[in-house]
């Protein structure tokens, strides 16, 4: 078993994280690009949460780090009150972007 | 050899624990959750917390597990406050049993102002008997929200110790702000919902290996009880050493639960088949 | 079992098509954006492979139909000619965008 | 009930047909693939060929599954066209044993030279003894090109009628170049390398129902031999009439097979253990 003091990982490449992991997220890329036909296809209204994922996508492109946290916090509900009343049990994935709704009331 | 910290043996199978134990699980912590349903009165909860302490460890025993139990009345049932004072009336009496660590997991669902009022009397009363804190955060778009008003709600107490309460189901949003504030964090390996395998292993990569952990939350729903050992072999994977994996699964649980001298992760001979049922 | 004699599907919505399938693909993005963090992290050149991904999540956003495809089409081989050996047996997921290689030779 | 027409049982367990049967499978296509290495003589294929027409189609009636065939030396093997021409010299032997439906899966792998001329003495083969072909499209980037140059060589022979081939391996991007040559296609279910479920009744949602079905082409890579009852599953999560689920996953691979008199999918008994091993 190799030691290191400070536990660090070995340094890797982005010429191995992405021999190791190309290829499922080409996948997932192609399986998102499907939902989105999906969606296309469909009839009826846009829906919020599509919104908030392309919005999501776009932040993958924009050229800045730590794309997981600020998707993360872009879905997230930034009120910081707690809610009267708790009307439902679960939770959809993400705020409405196009909403300013106070959901502390 | 790990420690899943955090996984709901009460919806999983035999098999399961058959396969936990030939993948190196040595030790388990169950808190108290949810049911799919709300239970209907006190009783309900009395049965249930019978079961923590007493079949269930009983159950893990067969296979070579330690259980180890947390209990609450959950933050999807707190909207109904009577019901939950009620239970929390019935905690006292089952702290002393042999494998209760703390209270748990308690938290918030919705952010909602009755879950906040539970989790501060279920602060309260770990506080006064004691106990460690097992914290759930909210799913999803309430999880950075809640985060914060869980921790606020902690500090706003002033008697309960940050390395005492362990804040679970951290995502890359929330870790920092959890251990900034000098609490543990579990990373919870679950589908779609919380963290993978790749995603909690960036995360240490990213904010290092001290006060963190990672469970399966295995349950009734779609969930995995062997996340742990895959997110092992997500490591070994990326070239950790064989040390860090078994700082992340099995030293770091094991240092936050000793805190509780119940807690154990020797080896445990696997005892007969139970036919006290 | 209910009939239909052409076999259509019930029509959908884009909401109901975002209620069975948003969470999950919330979920790809995530796992996009930390791949890409990953390789932010990690040393060494840039990877074609990442590169061919980036492009493959612009076309995502370009509000065309037929993205699936698109992309599939942007990751082939756009020679024509057979190659004149076969020096490896597997495959990569994508071209070089930044070569004209013209790999028929 | 369901066919899978084409999955590698050399490859899979017995709990893989016990599965495959529960889920509903009643008969399969195993067309000759690649070893994950090359075969090192022609005695390899002979065997090879003997395992796919006697020991597999015993195996898979013990589940009371009918098992089929199709015969060639793979394109990724191609490159030795001396080998390869022993091999197509051995196959007339076999095409009459009572499971042989005819050559597959033949096509392109690196869309090479030597993998062309190979694959037009396969389309030969199949015209001079009047064989059904199986075609296996190439892999990502190459599956394209790959794609157009596999029906060219189709089209240049002359002597094979487009409805008699099956062109597998079919994505969004070559799906309509091959039903609008009227040959049929195949939709392959396979972890990240392929169509997933939902992709699947994508493309059938878009491109339509007739002359398409899904395989799991399950092997000794990751794969799935359930992968064809998920895929229902999904199409009636899509709410896809019942009728349409069993067109897809049952008649039109019967459709396309019965054109050999020796393709059944006639519910079978299974038989006793093979105790002849």
């Amino acid at each position: 078993m190799p030691e290191s003091p400070d536990n660090t990982a070995p340094i890797r490449t982005k010429k191995a994280t992405a021999d190791a992991y190309f290829i499922e997220h080409r996948a997932k890329v192609l399986d998102i690009a499907a939902f989105l036909d999906r969606v296309d296809r469909a009839g009826g209204e846009d829906d919020y949460r599509v919104a908030a994922l392309r919005v999501a996508i776009s932040l993958l492109l924009d050229g800045k780090p730590e794309r997981a946290r600020r998707i993360l916090e872009l879905w997230s509900d930034q009120t910081t009150v707690p809610i009267g009343k708790a009307h439902m049990k679960g939770a959809v994935g993400c705020v409405d972007l196009s909403s300013s709704t106070d959901r502390s009331t | 050899m790990y420690i899943d910290p955090h996984v709901h043996m009460v919806s999983r199978t035999t098999d399961d624990y058959v396969r936990m134990a030939r993948a190196g699980c040595v030790a388990i912590t169950e808190p108290a959750f949810w049911a799919g349903y709300d239970r209907s009165s006190v009783g309900g909860f009395f049965d249930y917390f019978r079961l923590l302490t007493d079949f269930e460890p009983r159950r893990a025993a067969q296979f070579g597990i330690r259980h180890h139990t947390w209990l609450c009345i959950n933050s999807k049932e707190s909207e109904d406050v009577g019901l939950s004072r009620e239970v929390l009336g019935i905690i006292p009496q089952f702290l002393d049993a042999p494998n209760v660590l703390g209270i748990g997991e308690i938290g918030l669902n919705k952010n909602s102002r009755n879950e906040l009022l539970i989790l501060e009397e279920h602060i309260a009363l770990a506080a006064k008997y004691q106990q460690m804190i097992l914290i759930h955060t909210p799913h999803l778009e309430d999880k950075l929200k809640g985060t914060i008003l869980i921790m606020d709600a902690i500090k706003a107490h002033g008697g309960i110790s940050a390395g005492r309460v362990l804040i679970d189901h951290v995502e890359e949003h929330t870790v920092k702000p959890v251990l900034d504030r000098g609490y543990w964090c579990g990373m919870t390996l679950y589908p779609d919902t919380k963290c993978t395998p790749q995603r909690a292993v960036d995360i240490i990569e990213m904010y290092g290996n001290e006060r963190i952990w990672m469970n399966s939350a295995g349950d009734w729903g779609h969930s995995d009880p062997l996340a742990v050992p895959k997110a092992q072999m997500e490591m070994r994977r990326r070239g950790h050493f064989e040390s860090l994996v078994h700082k992340i699964t099995f030293e770091n649980p094991r240092s936050f639960l000793s805190q509780s001298a119940k807690f154990s992760a020797q080896p445990l001979t696997p005892t007969a088949a139970d036919v006290t049922r």
